[in-house]
């Protein structure tokens, strides 16, 4: 077994309406401090997750959204969202949140983490992973 | 006065909000909350079905609409409600069915 | 049983045209999981403000998680047990846990661990366990009844 | 207020994967002492409920099959199920458990509660009811 | 040796089995359990759907099926697996997936 | 730590071609209101008679309230918890309940108990509470890990 796996979290629930999405996140996190190849997968339902523009005041719960804007500080920089899931939802990548990282191949520059990628190309980044983890 | 029909799951995962529009009747008042509130986002493939809707009013609760990031996206003719709107939606109608 | 709560805030109200009723809640899943328990929770609250009468809220099926005293959610996050005992104190609020679903779940009151031959019990301040029958009792007594669940 | 309350118990969740079902029956039974007008309505995967034949022995939880022929004995009578419902899913009357009750008003003649109908008719026995239990 | 793919909710409620099969690929497995095995009971509108499915094996979990009283009457094509089978569908593939 | 467990089935198993592999178990939905704990118990009893190694049992989500000691399910139903504890004692299992997700849902050790200021605690022997950082482990240690939920 080699020492790191690709690790891929995929995400397929709105936030607010069950844990699953805040809890999933706190898996991220914790994981990220293992050294293992890490990926976050949007799709379906899971894309809310990344509309920006959150307010939980009324609500009355906390707001987790910051977590996932600083994700590129835990070194996480490949968040795949599926292209098809946004489109029947009437999203495009202008209704997400923001997601960088710094590249240290390339004198640190800042860039987006996050990749739209097609039905089929997620496809084969579940079956290019090591694990999967599916909250 | 009719009836109010609450629905709390998103249209694009589960068909609840499907199944409660099919027995809807004049005059019934259908309550988006908590993961249904993402049924009434503009643009969305739910937003033509519940468009379609005729004599029925519906409404979403703002505390989901807002902590979804949904304000200023929703469909028209979508009234947005407080959670004392809903208290009134259910006091104002007959009886209230959750469509879990 | 549990007539004229609330009639202070009620005799307030009637003056402004608001006519009150009496509601019944009821919770069928946990605290974090679902948001079911909070869309309840800030019904509650809405209805009181409004000068309503809460005759119940019946805590059914995981709903009846929300009644353990031992939760510790994080400090910046809301306390659901709390503000439901909270609630219930403030409005004498008539909470009520199945008893047969707290069982299954494992919320015991002092006399449930007694007749279970448990060594501990867990249910907060505020809440009482009892049969299905009070949803019954609510669904009779009210003039409306609304379902939180998933 | 009335002393009698139409009380309609709606089911839409399949059996076993959670326990919405089951719970739901143990409140028809001790709902059944309050001597309201009682109906249970079945529809979407709620009709599963009533599906024949369980066996789950190999699942290894309890068979709440029998509480619900048992219902009869509680004098409940209406037990309406939706035929779109029923039809989208393959099943047809015969798939269902027998449920029955002994009518007062016909010498205790033995006759099936279980009314199938249309979902035009289902939403018209929501209207008509007077309160609203849905799990 | 593909993916193990799980699915648990009835496909009448739920779009799992549906965002499922749109993201299998040639030699996969999906084994439905729990309110997934709903999805393979002859009849049923959703059985189409997964009597179209190519270049997959297609397992049922018999405890799931004989609870909810499905034996006999299931399409042609699944494959009846117990939990042992189960067990051996996890460790015959690469890795297993949930769609929950 | 957790190795070479259920090696006497193992080793009775090889002969017959079977290939051992190290699982791992996520659970995240509680006893009784979902179906997931039940297939998982019944996965891992499936697992353990093929001689496989079941490295970790992770309870995150609502999963984390099949630890508790005080359910006292019908006579005539399965008892969750009592199952997890005593298949725990037979094959040695490693059963961790995650803190945070305990936390918000009352799920308690002693030393969680004190530290907390509770006056109770009611995890079940054979559970143990312990970081999310056990999960990514048995990521790293197992050749499979199984999630099932809601």
């Amino acid at each position: 077994m080699s020492d790191v796996k690709k690790f891929l979290y995929v995400n397929r629930k709105a936030p607010h309406g069950t844990i699953y999405a805040l809890e999933s996140l706190e898996v991220v996190l914790i994981g990220a401090a293992f050294e293992q190849d890490v990926a976050l997968a949007f799709l379906d339902d899971g894309v809310y997750q990344l509309v920006k523009g959150w307010d939980t005041s009324e609500l009355g719960v906390k707001n987790f959204q910051p977590a996932y804007t600083a994700l590129g500080d835990y070194d996480i920089q490949k968040v795949y969202v599926e292209r098809e899931s946004l489109e029947e939802r009437g999203l495009s990548e202008d209704d997400l949140i923001e997601m960088t990282y710094e590249d240290e191949d390339d004198d640190w520059a800042e860039k987006s983490s996050i990749r739209i990628v097609s039905r089929e190309e997620m496809a084969q980044i579940m079956r290019d992973s090591d694990v999967i983890l599916s909250f | 006065m009719g009836m109010l029909h609450t629905v709390n799951k998103s249209p694009y995962q589960c068909n609840t909000l499907e199944s409660c529009l099919n027995h809807v009747g004049e005059g019934d008042v259908v309550l988006l909350i908590e993961d249904g509130v993402y049924a009434a986002m503009k643009g969305g493939r739910a937003a033509d079905v519940l468009s379609a809707v005729q004599g029925v009013k519906v409404c979403v609760l703002s505390a989901d609409v807002k902590a979804r990031g949904l304000e200023g996206k929703l469909i028209d003719g979508v009234e947005v409600v407080d959670y004392a709107g809903f208290v009134d939606l259910v006091t104002e109608t007959d009886k209230t069915q959750a469509w879990l | 049983m549990c007539k004229n709560k609330n009639k202070d805030l009620r005799s307030t109200w009637i003056w402004q045209g608001i006519k009150p009723v009496k509601l019944g809640i009821c919770v069928l899943e946990g605290p974090y999981q679902h948001e079911a328990s909070d869309t309840a929770y800030n019904f509650a609250v809405a209805a009181l403000e409004k000068g309503h009468e809460i005759f119940r809220v019946f805590f059914y099926h995981d709903g009846v998680n929300n009644a353990t005293r031992l939760m510790v959610p994080p400090q910046d996050d809301r306390h659901i047990q709390k503000r439901w005992s909270e609630l219930a104190e403030q409005h004498n609020l008539d909470l009520v846990v199945c008893v047969a679903a707290a069982q299954r779940r494992g919320i015991l009151d002092e006399e449930e661990m007694k007749r279970h031959g448990k060594d501990a019990n867990n249910i907060a301040p505020g809440f009482r366990i009892s049969g299905l029958g009070q949803l019954i009792e609510a669904e009779i007594q009210c003039d409306r009844v609304v379902f939180f669940g998933d």
